[in-house]
């Protein structure tokens, strides 16, 4: 069972971010779990001896995997991307404050 | 003609914020002015939508030019132009509102760029018709406003957004991966197409996988209780206008309309997640109104507030029936309008006095009449005082209850709803009546444009019981609570309206 | 990052090479925008590329060079006119009748004009995603970390 | 499929690693490990345009993440206080992989997918849009809305990143702020 592996790694992302007291970790967490949900994407879309979706001249074609579920990646990815950058600024705005990235440490907030 | 008016709910909004952050840097006053009138427009593109609505049925638009499976729809129904009403009257309001508020933090074009923007992935979740494209729009949403927590750049404001951006990741990863099950099962990400397919299918255990999912993702994104630990922290850090944003309406258009659109119109309802959601409010009803008891700090007494408040409308919908449902839209409507009111009041009161604490303020009805008085309409109705709109909804949510013999929550509901007026009582009480201190003597009221916008919002409170007139009721509520109820026609209502 | 040395940036040896490089790395970059709708890749891939060649001169001869070249007030510049161009776009698709209507002529296949708007739309999101990346990575690098320890 | 399978493997061991390993430059480093293999994958997968696109953001990510965390002291973590939050997480964990495991096996089979809907990109892509790459044609022509918004994301997060490293969020009582401060 592919699929069941591929969310083990998403388990292992959660597992990370929930149990982790490191900032960086934490962002570490996040990216894993964001690899895989691309990852379950693509294998959703493969077909078995399929080509890639890109047409070359004089070729009939049959046998594609599907190009959908690549663009819903590559729009995943970005957004990926874009939360990285985001929360990796906010993390070493943090460390300036603080001085540190140990979250046990960091406790202004009651929760 | 009048479906053209669709996709300017998003592009209005998204043009506005690339021009803004284009010249806004350069041109002084411009940030202010093409906001308003941005937010401005999109009030009354809402409005009208009103009526197209009852005119034409539902609209679906056809974005590209593609028919629905193969391409993204965008649909326009009545659920959708009400969440679109509730929407742009807070943001136009609260715009208003952040004119003079905002004057306090520096780079005021950047907060305007990224609240034009959030602004624009609500009104694209509630317009779109289409998973995937709801999931980025969503991302929107929620992006900027992790950027607008940390606004103010200040320490507890950036450990607030990071625990808020942490919570949404993991939502936000929750919902893609049910979104890629479900594209798995059904080959399709249309909503209508998807809702059509799983009808012809029988297998439980996906649908009931992919429903825990979206559970998980939109009730973090609407901070039902075990899911709710960013939002103490998160609302009450954001700027005054950002938090009456977050509560009032991001909230609801991220979690609670998501939720509402996926359960009743795609994967369909059934008994189980009905009384699920119904659990999950009433535990975020009791839990958000004991933890608002305790709270000194004003901003987090209405953010714990918030969530109890949000059970309510979950509770409402979750029971599934008319009545629930109607009231639970209309719980909705009251509650964007006085939980907005009521983070711009606390916004005005730390605009005037620099503090949040409700130990350190007294007696400030006399020193701001304006902020004052809104602040006693605003808490009075969301406590349940008639004839103030909170009284009516919270009313017709115990009627429905009853109707539907779930006799418990009907009756914690209305505990719940005497524990809200003994905090609110404490607010008014320790903030706004007694002796003035003598350290704020020396205070004014806050300037013209944000009384304005709270006399606004308080004066929607005092008659929001009108919407239940039969013929408002009738064009605003009924018919979008019968696009919830009539549930399982979604998909052939968007492709009936196709042909 | 930084060093306090005579001479911003890497050694001699790392200059030398990203001297020879970074030309190709843009060369590519462009490249893989244009190329599009055609072969792998797309205005995504190509402006992030493009975004790297900037960084790889940043880390290689030290933030002054590579500011000289794109200020970071011109890259946010470009970034929102990359923005505006896809949404004007976007809206030019209404002469059609619809949002995002593809209205230009589509072209032969696989000719290197073809595919009406793709190429275009191609082109300001890799405007916009360069730009834009390398803002924020010019934002992170001049973010000196003074910590205050309490 | 032999290579995907050790492949995961491979995946799966560097995130076990990154995650629990003390030195958070290694943990970058492991995780970044993850990343290449993950855009290998997409190539084994046939999606070269994925392949190109992990690669690149992989490395701007890399890049930013050791940015973060370079010359940094980090006490090594304490972990008697995580054993308890472990064991809840774990529960969870294993209850959610339960419920997934009975979910995945009403999925179509791997390898077969439905493609009711994307048969239709396959056989009119080409004639329609003009464009030779499939997915090209499905992101900036039958999806471009999607592409619309997922710029907008990137945009967002551009902003909001110069917006929180401002060095002063909030003014003093008249005071004024030069422009390179905001």
């Amino acid at each position: 069972m592919i699929y069941l592996m591929c969310l083990i790694l998403f388990c292992i992302g959660i597992y990370c971010i929930l149990v982790k007291k490191n900032l960086i970790k934490i962002i570490i967490g996040i990216g894993i779990v964001e690899y895989a949900v691309n990852l379950f994407f693509a294998l959703v879309g493969y077909r078995v001896h399929g080509r890639a979706p890109i047409l070359a001249k004089d070729q009939v074609v049959q046998n594609m995997v599907d190009p959908l579920p690549q663009a819903l990646v590559l729009t995943a990815i970005v957004i990926g991307l874009a939360v990285t950058a985001l929360i990796v600024a906010i993390a070493m705005r943090i460390y300036e404050k603080y001085g540190t990235f140990d979250i046990t440490k960091i406790k202004k907030l009651k929760g | 003609m009048g479906s053209n008016l669709l996709p300017l709910f998003v592009a209005i909004p998204l043009g506005s914020a690339f021009l803004v952050s284009l010249l806004g840097k350069k041109l002084r006053g411009f940030p202010d002015t093409f906001s308003n009138l941005a937010t401005f427009s999109l009030f009354t593109l809402s409005l009208l939508s009103l009526p197209l609505t009852k005119q034409l049925g539902t609209i679906v638009y056809k974005v590209g030019g593609w028919i629905p499976p193969i391409g993204i729809c965008m649909v326009l129904d009545s659920l959708t132009s009400f969440m679109l009403v509730t929407i742009n009257l807070v943001a136009f309001l609260v715009t208003i509102y952040s004119i003079n508020y905002m004057e306090k933090y520096t780079a005021k074009w950047k907060f305007y760029t990224l609240f034009l923007l959030m602004l624009a992935g609500m009104n694209g979740i509630v317009v779109t018709g289409d998973m995937f494209n709801l999931f980025v729009f969503l991302e929107i949403g929620a992006i900027s406003s992790y950027a607008l927590v940390a606004f103010g750049v200040e320490q507890e404001e950036l450990e607030a957004s990071f625990k808020y951006m942490v919570m949404g990741s993991i939502a936000s990863s929750f919902i893609l991966l049910g979104i890629a099950l479900l594209y798995s099962y059904t080959s399709s990400l249309n909503m209508a197409d998807i809702s059509r397919t799983l009808a012809q299918k029988v297998g439980g255990r996906l649908v009931f996988f992919v429903s825990a999912l979206f559970i998980m993702g939109f009730g973090l994104k609407a901070a039902l209780v075990p899911f709710h630990a960013w939002l103490p922290d998160a609302h009450p850090s954001a700027p005054a206008p950002i938090s009456a944003m977050l509560s009032g309406v991001l909230i609801k258009a991220l979690g609670v309309y998501a939720l509402a659109r996926i359960f009743f119109n795609v994967l369909g309802m059934t008994a189980k997640t009905s009384s699920i959601l119904m659990v999950l409010g009433t535990i975020s009803m009791v839990l958000g109104g004991l933890l608002a008891l305790g709270q000194e700090d004003i901003k987090r007494l209405f953010a714990y507030s918030s969530i109890s408040q949000i059970g309510y409308v979950v509770l409402g919908i979750g029971m599934g029936t008319t009545l629930g449902i109607l009231a639970g839209l209309f719980h909705l409507f009251n509650h964007a309008v006085f939980k907005s009111l009521l983070f711009l009041n606390s916004g005005s009161i730390e605009y005037s006095t620099g503090t949040r604490d409700l130990r350190k303020m007294g007696g400030l009805t006399s020193k701001m009449p304006v902020t004052g008085y809104s602040c006693l309409v605003g808490s009075m109705s969301i406590s349940g005082i008639p004839p103030l709109s909170g009284f009516w909804s919270k009313l017709l949510i115990v009627v429905a209850a009853i109707q539907a013999k779930h006799f418990i929550f009907a009756s914690i509901a209305v505990l719940v709803s005497i524990l809200t007026l003994a905090y609110y009582l404490k607010v008014q009480r320790l903030a706004f009546f007694g002796e003035l201190r003598s350290s704020l003597t020396g205070i004014k009221e806050v300037p013209l444009t944000m009384k304005l916008s709270m006399i606004i919002l308080s004066l929607i409170c005092i008659f929001g019981g009108l919407i239940l007139v039969p013929g408002v009721q009738k064009n605003f509520l009924n018919l979008a609570t019968a696009v919830l109820v009539n549930g399982n026609n979604y998909a052939q209502t968007i492709f009936g309206s196709m042909k | 990052m930084n060093r306090k040395t005579e001479e911003p940036g890497m050694t001699l040896i790392v200059k030398t090479i990203t001297r020879l490089t970074v030309g190709l790395i843009l060369l590519y970059g462009i490249y893989i925008v244009t190329h599009g709708h055609l072969s792998p890749g797309g205005g995504f891939a190509g402006g992030v590329i493009i975004a790297l060649s900037f960084i790889h001169l940043m880390l290689a001869f030290g933030k002054d060079l590579a500011l000289k070249k794109l200020s970071e007030n011109l890259a946010s510049f470009f970034e929102s006119a990359g923005a505006i161009m896809f949404l004007t776009i976007a809206l030019l698709g209404f002469v059609g009748g619809y949002f995002f209507f593809n209205l230009f002529l589509k072209g032969k296949p696989f000719d290197f004009f073809s595919a009406g708007i793709i190429p275009l739309c191609n082109i300001a999101i890799c405007l916009k995603v360069g730009a834009g990346l390398f803002a924020v990575f010019v934002a992170l690098i001049l973010l000196k970390i003074t910590v205050k320890k309490e | 499929m032999f290579e995907l399978y050790v492949l995961l493997l491979f995946m799966i061991l560097g995130a076990i690693i990154a995650v629990e390993i003390k030195d958070l430059l290694s943990s970058v480093v492991a995780v970044g490990a993850v990343g290449l293999g993950l855009s290998v994958a997409f190539l084994i997968l046939k999606a070269p345009d994925l392949a190109i696109t992990q690669l690149v953001v992989e490395i701007l990510c890399l890049i930013i993440l050791i940015r973060a965390t370079i010359k940094r002291d980090i006490p090594p973590v304490n972990r008697q206080k995580e054993i308890a939050n472990a064991i809840a997480v774990l529960l969870f964990i294993g209850g959610f992989l339960f419920f997934a495991y009975l979910a995945l096996k009403d999925l179509p089979p791997f390898g077969h997918p439905i493609m009711r809907v994307s048969q239709n990109y396959l056989a009119e892509g080409l004639k329609k849009t003009g464009a030779a790459n499939l997915v090209a044609s499905v992101i900036l022509d039958f999806r471009a809305y999607d592409t619309l918004g997922e710029a907008t994301v990137l945009f967002t997060a551009v902003v909001g990143v110069l917006a929180v490293l401002r060095r002063i969020g909030r003014k003093k009582i008249d005071e004024t702020i030069k422009e390179e401060d905001e």
